[in-house]
């Protein structure tokens, strides 16, 4: 069970509070009344899907009910930072990165390893 | 007028370290609001919302629950004054609406209260995390409560009324289980 | 003493403690305290289980967790029944039974042991080339015989009646094992003031201390020691100290899962108390002094009963009293071993010889040994060992070659070195390195916030480890914030060495071609096996793994996982770490089911969400049926009516007079703010700036995708106050959904959404005289037909409570939907009753519902629609704002597909005999008369006898329905096919007028 | 290749199964192959044979980053069955099917492919519509699924629970008798050790870094860990890592990887005599050759390439298979572990050419892609050599989530595959 920071609540909280809401910054198109198949596509079928660093919903719904933002690594399993809906992106440091990231190929030699540059 | 029949009606529970027991009609109001309506609503209620993640402030008969940002739950006494409060506010900027009736609370007191919640819920109920005062909206197994704690070893959990029973009894089942 | 192997003056047990138990059925005597292993041990059984593919005769190898071959079935009663349960963790009480497993007819006696002696033509794998011919014979035959073979012990066969509980628990530092590392964790832990929880999955702290005779620390022997640590950890208010507790598994963020086994040792639990908990622990720090476990050496036949480990040996004697044999060998190639022999010398038990196969051992060691008369063979192996039942001789030979010798023994303690404990962190994500010098893997890389002390983390030396977790329990305390301890770690004297190792197979065992050496005791993998593994081409080490299934019995290769890994590397000429390790999977060691359910079973398998007239609709005699959490009155049964008639009974009474009907379970959101109409207007495809306040709208709501999500009757309350009703299953997604959009795309809109599912208890009256019923009741609202016409709500009072009065039908007669304060809906609901029922009024359930609607033509999303079916299928565009310029679904609608003929469109069908009640689900053809696969163009997705038209009704998807009605289908079934035409779906009141009634 | 047999295993046994061959060969990369499969899996080995055996085209790479058979083939719980609704499902899981109940002997190995019913739980009226719905667009598909009343269940499957004391009774079950178990490994191991006798080479330990494409865009080859292998044909059969490999060729994806779950318990004398699902209290479970039951959990809530995921997922399915099978309450789990599901929006799979030419990809299979295996490899290979679809996989195109015409099992089910 993971423990995420919800940006609203200010702390720590158990994963059963929250709620996956799939990947962030996938803004909705202005356009939707006469949007192409392709756009349409693209903002609603297709997604990143990194292996690496990812940008990902969550909903704090049985906390304060907000959805909110979460950079985390997706080998890892380990988030960098939440931060709040609407907010852009957030810059990441190299140490913040390096920090989440899977340790490199050791043993037990079948986990998957994901370099820096991968992650960015 | 048609009679009240709250759920829970005549349940209690008490055994060594820990009580359960229904707490009776409160009248109970889900206010959502926007800052600029935080002064005239302070005024009508006579207190200050809680701007500070799981706090709650108490004046009075009134507590004023923090749920999120923009969103409090205000607990009085059974008398629809706090909806007639609203009623008085000029600003459209907020949304106050009566549950009254969707919640209900149970009341878990006694030494072992903190573990018989946290059989279910999952959050630190230390008092150091969560300390006399402190409420939050969580989960206890399967159902979504508030708890606010109200002593060291004091807590009133707030409830969906359909959910009460599922509650009840998995309290019941821990508080037998220790 | 009636035990012929218990040593008088040995051991922490009390002689005058005695209890009883059975073993297949055999009284027998065991002391308070004892475990299964160490009671039979005591009175000389060796035989104690079978293995899983040869049916050997096993004895016990391990005295703790990790055994692999005495697996027993634990009894209280039928119910409480538990297989596979370990003889060395099982404490005996008085009036246990236990039995044998995986033996037929007798333990001593096994026909499946015939596998044994054709285990030759059992090689790894050997079922991946055999068994294919007839081709049929693999499920009738082989396949049967198979099953049969394996498995270990039998399921109980009642319920389970024993209670489990859970506990969330959070913690600054959580030490897991409490032998000395452990402790010494624990020690300078609690004197931080942190909160600290230490955890050993033995009944008692101490870890290796209560075997060893030898060791002191601080001065006092080791036992003492961990005792007097013991009495003060509990004196202190900031520990918590679980026993019996092992945890089982690492989870991202450190959160520990541990099983505290409350009360499997007790003789007469007290039926309050659980059988085991289950601990989710979240901690700041981890502390892991999880130990090592002994390996065992890889020779011929080194499985017989009376083979075990060395540390067992020492173990039985110092904690039980129990020596495991009368005339012992030990065969090493570690040091400890040596402690083993010694101190069962000393207690008066006969050393044959120990066999080391170092050429160089230790001189003090040897010295002593020469002391107590014990002979020591340097560079020697077992080559073999005789016995059926009970391990008799063995052959020993020089590693150099030569003549081998043969020793007369009842019991041989073997050591191949000590394998750290590594699974918790290796669990935890962490790395692991590989110790060339000493043939192990040790804790590398950390990905949590955790720490490893003690032989788990490779550091064997006693005075060292307690050093070291002295050091890095500071260290935890510093990152925590609590305070350090300045303490000096104690002085350790007469620690067991630990070194010496041997991985793979035993020197001098000779070509093991026709012979058995052990790798994985419990799946029967030998050396061999391996090796045919490599030759066949299985170089990963998860391919060897899965080809002999060595590492996967119950013990998921703590003991063989070294061995294995070391013979395939030897096989492939790398290095071991090339090779790799299998990964650690939690658990640790198996977890009941109902440890993990605890209370989640029975009632609370799930929430029962009742209404507020539940109690009422229970004392009408209702039959309930499950709708998501909810139990809804699904109908009313009469005086031995059964369902159908009842239906039609309260669909006639509803139609000619009037019914009541609980409709609590809708969802509803109280949408409110100056943007609301805004907000609605981009939340379902009508449009809404016109609806006047006090009226009505059914609305639709769709998906980005275009596809109908859910419907509901939407009042306007106030200019800037909507109650939007939504399907029963749908309330919780609906309002997830609005909130994402208000809060992701429209911040900035000033409208709020409050749940009031529950806040309202909601009575719906239709028919002919709803009105008639109702109206005394109410105050305040003007109820006649022009001032309260259909679709529009009013706020007053019923019965003097406050209502939200919605004029509203979802069966086509006049209808209410009487919206009361959910604590006045019984009161409210007796009251209409009360009135109703003399003029005629009756109560229906969901069923009937179904049908009034059904014979309207209303849908039900989730039934008529799929997920796939827009609001122009299901022939309801004209609730599409033609003019909206965006709503959600707008984009998705447009897609060339859902625009396309062909699609599936919602119709109406009568079956040609009326009669005939069509089965929801079936499908429809245009032609029955071709061959399989029959082209399918819709299917019916509600179905009713309709008792007020005289014949049935149905709805159905059916491609380009719209335009084909008066055409007929058909309807394939498996004894007949059935003709329906194709009609409106309105079947009941096509003009609509009774809804003014 | 030498032919596996009880005879050949008596004759081995008399010199020490010392004669045994390698299964599949272990070659250097060549520089050039007519077809690369990206991923060892069970449908990217199957694929590889099929192209060798029904087309000819034995000049095959498959590239494995791991270990062959290591990703979800070696991961899942092994269920069979083929009652889906549409009849693209249909049609492809019951090609599958079928040539399941041919490959031990087709594949000279025992996969030990045990029919020992598929049995899929209603609790409710709705599990009634939706399963009927199934049964009888199965009946009209030819695909065989049964309706079955709670005694019936009983008599199928002694230790269940059909008391009306249970929180959510059981109130029938559709059937599908030919479904079942089989075992997962040896079709990994099967197809690998058939291609490879064709000339197929299989090359673990090599991961693929890029896709290569030349001027007109199409694809040559890939960048491999093992330097560069050139092909005019390359199929993605990567499960859970395809979208990380379809975007080395500048193709996005309609996919999310989440983490799935499983776990078995200790092994114990046969006592499930079939597989049972339910989808309205999330459980599905069957018992190995073994002895262990083995048992599905659901997806994480969040996307992972971890192969871990949240210990609550398996309380959760613990609780429903106490709440079917109250006898296992005192069963053990012994082993959990996560395998990375690609799960597309409409839960089917994609299977299908690609808008770069050369470049073909079949995944997407969600949850329950091992069922698919057979059937999967044969269409995809067809697929690739002739640069068009079968009939089969014909509507499991990438262009469905532009077009609309989504085969929306999810949707249209509820039930899980």
């Amino acid at each position: 069970m993971l423990l995420i920071h919800c940006p609203y609540c200010e702390e720590d909280r158990p994963e059963l509070e929250f709620h996956g809401a799939g990947e962030a910054h996938m803004e909705r198109p202005k356009n939707m009344g006469d949007i192409s198949p392709e756009d349409f596509e693209k903002f609603f079928f297709i997604r990143e899907n990194r292996k690496g660093l990812v940008f990902e919903r969550w909903r704090h719904l049985h906390g304060c009910g907000r959805f909110f933002n979460a950079a985390r690594h997706s080998v890892s399993d380990k988030f960098i930072c939440t931060y709040k809906a609407g907010e852009p992106k957030p810059e990441l440091s190299d140490e913040q990165i390096a920090a989440v990231l899977p340790p490199a190929k050791g043993t037990p030699a079948n986990e998957p390893i994901v370099s820096k540059g991968d992650a960015k | 007028m048609a009679n009240l029949e709250l759920p829970l009606q005549s349940r209690m529970f008490a055994n060594d370290g820990i009580a359960i027991a229904p707490i009776g009609s409160l009248e109970r109001v889900s206010l959502r609001a926007d800052d600029s309506a935080f002064a005239s609503i302070e005024k009508v209620l006579g207190l200050t919302l809680p701007k500070k993640p799981k706090t709650s402030v108490t004046k009075d008969d009134r507590t004023a629950l923090w749920i999120g940002p923009d969103e409090w739950l205000i607990l009085g006494q059974d008398n629809a004054s706090l909806m007639q409060a609203f009623g008085k506010l000029r600003s459209q900027k907020f949304s106050a609406v009566d549950v009254s009736h969707r919640n209900c609370a149970i009341q878990i007191s006694g030494e072992n209260a903190v573990m018989v919640l946290n059989t279910g819920c999952p959050q630190d109920l230390s008092l150091k995390a969560f300390p006399v005062g402190a409420c939050s909206r969580t989960v206890y197994a399967k159902a979504e409560i508030i708890l606010l704690r109200t002593g060291e070893n004091e807590f009133h959990l707030e409830c969906w009324r359909s959910f009460s029973d599922y509650v009840w009894k998995f309290l019941l089942d821990s508080a037998t289980s220790l | 003493m009636s035990a012929p192997n218990r040593i008088a003056g040995h051991g922490r047990l009390s002689p005058s403690n005695a209890i009883s138990f059975t073993f297949d059925g055999k009284r027998l005597d065991a002391l308070e305290g004892d475990t299964l292993a160490s009671a039979l041990l005591a009175n000389g059984i060796q035989l104690m289980g079978r293995s899983f593919k040869y049916h050997r005769p096993r004895g016990i190898l391990a005295a703790g967790s990790e055994e692999p071959n005495a697996l027993m079935d634990i009894a209280r009663d039928n119910g409480r029944r538990q297989p596979n349960v370990r003889a060395g963790v099982q404490e005996v009480f008085d009036g246990m039974m236990a039995e044998s497993q995986n033996r037929y007819p007798s333990l001593a006696f096994d026909v499946g042991a015939v596998n044994d002696g054709l285990g030759r033509f059992l090689p790894a794998g050997f079922y991946y080339k055999t068994f294919m011919w007839p081709r049929k014979a693999w499920d009738k035959l082989y396949e049967p015989i198979i099953r049969n073979a394996a498995g270990l012990g039998k399921t109980p066969v009642e319920a389970d009646p024993d209670k489990y509980a859970n506990r969330f628990s959070h913690t600054d530092i959580l030490i897991v094992g409490a032998g000395a590392a452990g402790l010494q964790a624990a020690l300078t832990a609690a004197k931080s003031g942190l909160q600290v929880v230490l955890a050993d999955e033995n009944p008692e702290l101490g870890g290796s201390l209560l075997s060893d005779g030898d060791v002191r620390i601080g001065g006092k022997a080791g036992g003492d020691w961990a005792r007097n640590v013991e009495a003060e950890l509990r004196g202190m208010d900031n520990v918590t100290i679980l026993t019996r507790t092992t945890a089982f598994g690492y989870y991202a963020q450190n959160m520990i899962a541990l099983v505290e086994r409350v009360s499997d040792h007790l003789a007469n639990p007290d039926s309050g108390l659980v059988r085991e908990r289950l601990w989710q622990i979240r901690a700041g720090r981890v502390i892991m002094a999880t130990g090592a476990i002994e390996r065992h050496l890889v020779f011929a036949d080194n499985d017989r009963p009376g083979i075990m480990l060395a540390s067992a040996g020492r173990e039985f004697l110092h904690k039980y009293g129990v020596t495991p044999g009368q005339n012992i060998g030990v065969y090493t190639a570690c040091d400890s071993a040596y402690n083993a022999a010694f101190d069962l010398k000393q207690a008066g038990v006969s050393i044959v010889a120990i066999l080391d196969c170092r050429p160089n051992v230790d001189s003090e060691l040897l010295s002593r040994a020469n002391d107590l008369g014990i002979k020591v063979l340097t560079s020697h192996a077992v080559i073999s060992t005789s016995g059926r039942l009970r391990v008799k001789s063995m052959q020993v030979r020089s590693i150099d070659g030569g003549k081998s010798e043969k020793y007369e023994i009842d019991c041989l303690l073997m050591s191949g070195g000590w394998t750290p404990s590594v699974h918790l962190f290796s669990q935890s994500r962490g790395k692991l390195a590989f110790d060339e010098d000493k043939g192990r893997f040790v804790p590398d890389i950390y990905m949590e916030d955790c720490a490893s002390v003690g032989s788990c983390n490779g550091t064997d030396d006693m005075a060292a480890a307690l050093a070291e977790a002295k050091e890095k329990t500071n260290e935890a305390i510093k990152l925590l914030g609590g305070k350090t301890s300045r303490a000096k770690a104690l002085s350790v004297e007469n620690a067991c060495s630990m070194d010496g190792f041997l991985i793979g197979s035993a020197d001098g065992a000779g070509p093991d071609d026709f012979v058995k050496a052990f790798v994985d005791f419990q799946n029967d993998v030998t050396a061999k096996d391996i090796r045919l593994a490599v030759r066949e081409g299985f170089r990963s080490i998860e391919h060897v793994k899965r080809y002999t299934t060595t590492g996967m019995a119950t013990d998921q290769g703590k003991m063989s996982n070294m061995h294995g890994l070391a013979i395939a590397a030897e096989m492939l000429g790398k290095d071991i770490p090339e090779v790799g390790l299998t990964t650690f999977r939690a658990p640790y060691t198996p977890v009941t089911f109902g440890t993990m359910v605890n209370h989640s079973r029975g009632e609370l398998f799930d929430v029962t969400r009742r209404t507020p007239m539940h109690e009422g609709a229970v004392a009408k005699g209702a039959v309930f049926e499950d709708v998501g959490n909810w139990k809804r009155a699904w109908y009313f049964p009469q005086g031995g009516e059964d369902m159908h008639a009842a239906v039609n009974r309260e669909c006639a009474t509803t139609r000619k007079m009037a019914g009541m009907f609980d409709a609590s379970t809708l969802g509803k959101i109280e949408v409110v703010g100056p943007d609301a109409v805004k907000f609605m207007n981009m939340m379902y495809t009508n449009p809404w700036d016109k609806l006047g306040v006090g009226r009505l709208r059914y609305g639709i709501m769709c998906r980005e995708d275009g596809f109908i999500y859910d419907d509901g009757v939407v009042a306007r309350m106030d200019k800037n106050r909507f109650h939007v009703t939504t399907t029963t299953g749908g309330a919780p997604r609906v309002l997830n959904m609005m909130e994402d959009y208000l809060q992701t795309e429209f911040p900035d809109w000033k409208v709020w959404l409050t749940s009031v599912s529950e806040q309202w208890a909601v009575i719906a009256v239709n028919g002919p005289k709803a009105r008639a019923i109702i109206e005394p009741l109410v105050e305040g609202i003007d109820m006649s037909g022009d001032a309260f016409p259909h679709m529009s709500v009013r706020e007053g009072k019923i019965c003097g409570v406050p209502t939200r009065l919605m004029r509203m039908s979802f069966t086509g007669e006049t209808g209410f939907e009487i919206n009361v304060p959910a604590n006045y809906g019984q009161a409210v609901w007796d009251a209409i009753w009360e009135r109703g029922a003399p003029m005629g009024m009756g109560v229906y359930g969901t069923e009937a519902m179904h049908v009034m609607r059904a014979e309207k033509g209303y849908i039900i999303v989730g039934q008529d629609t799929d997920g796939t079916v827009t609001p122009h299928d299901a022939g309801l565009s004209w609730a599409i704002g033609k003019n909206k310029k965006d709503f959600v679904g707008i984009g998705g609608l447009r897609r060339p597909d859902l625009v396309a003929k062909g699609r599936r469109q919602l119709v109406g069908l009568r079956t040609r005999d009326g009669n005939i009640v069509l089965e929801e689900g079936a499908q429809i053809v245009e032609n029955a008369d071709v061959p399989i696969p029959i082209p399918m163009v819709g299917f019916v997705t509600s179905s009713y006898w309709s008792q007020c038209l005289g014949h049935s009704i149905a709805l159905a998807l059916v491609e380009n329905g719209f335009e084909r009605l008066g055409e007929t289908v058909f309807i394939p079934m498996e004894d007949r096919t059935i003709a329906a035409e194709i009609v409106s779906p309105v079947f009941y009141d096509a003009k609509g007028g009774r809804v003014n009634g | 290749m030498r032919k596996f047999s009880g005879f050949a295993v008596v004759r081995e046994a008399m010199r020490a199964h010392k004669g045994w061959a390698e299964q599949w060969n272990t070659p250097e990369p060549r520089k050039q192959y007519d077809v690369i499969i990206v991923g060892a899996g069970g449908h990217g080995l199957a694929t590889a044979y099929y192209l060798a055996k029904e087309f000819g085209i034995t000049n095959v790479a498959v590239l494995e980053k791991g270990w062959l058979g290591g990703g979800n083939t070696g991961r899942n719980t092994t269920i069979i069955r083929s009652n889906y609704l549409y009849d693209e499902s249909a049609g492809i899981y019951n090609h599958a099917l079928k040539l399941w109940e041919g490959l031990s002997q087709e594949l000279n190995y025992n996969v030990m492919f045990s029919q020992r019913g598929v049995m899929m739980l209603a609790h409710n009226v709705h599990d009634v519509q939706v399963s009927k719905r199934h049964v009888h667009a199965n009946r009209l598909n030819g695909v065989d699924n049964e309706w079955l009343t709670p005694q019936q269940v009983k008599d199928y499957c002694p230790p269940i629970n059909i008391g009306k004391s249970v929180r959510y009774p059981i109130v029938g079950a559709a059937l599908q008798r030919r479904g079942g178990v089989a075992r997962h490994d040896a079709v990994a191991w099967g197809y690998a050790r058939a291609a490879a006798d064709m000339g197929v080479h299989i090359i673990q330990n090599c991961e693929v870094k890029g896709i290569n494409r030349g001027s007109d865009g199409a694809v040559t080859g890939v960048e491999t860990t093992r330097g560069t292998i050139n092909a005019k044909k390359v199929g993605v059969v990567a499960a859970g890592h395809t979208s990380v490999l379809m975007e080395m060729a500048g193709v996005q994806m309609p996919l999310e990887s989440f983490p799935l779950q499983a776990l078995v318990s200790e092994p114990v004398k046969p006592i499930l005599p079939c597989v049972v699902m339910s989808s309205s209290v999330h459980a599905y479970i069957s018992q190995s050759d073994k002895g262990e039951l083995v048992i599905g959990a659901g997806t994480d809530q969040y996307a992972s390439y971890s192969q871990t995921g949240s210990m609550h997922i398996l309380t959760d399915t613990l609780e429903a298979i106490c709440e079917v099978f109250p006898i296992f309450s005192r069963m053990k789990m012994m082993r959990s572990w996560g395998g990375i599901v690609d799960v597309t929006p409409d839960r089917s799979p994609i299977l299908a050419k690609t808008p770069v030419s050369g470049l073909f990809v079949n995944c997407g299979w969600g949850t329950g892609g091992f069922k698919a295996t057979p059937g999967s490899g044969n269409v995809f290979a067809h697929t690739i050599a002739k640069d068009e679809p079968h009939k089969i996989n014909a509507g499991f195109t990438l262009e469905r989530f532009r077009n609309g015409r989504l085969i929306d099992e999810a949707a249209a089910a509820a039930v899980a595959h």
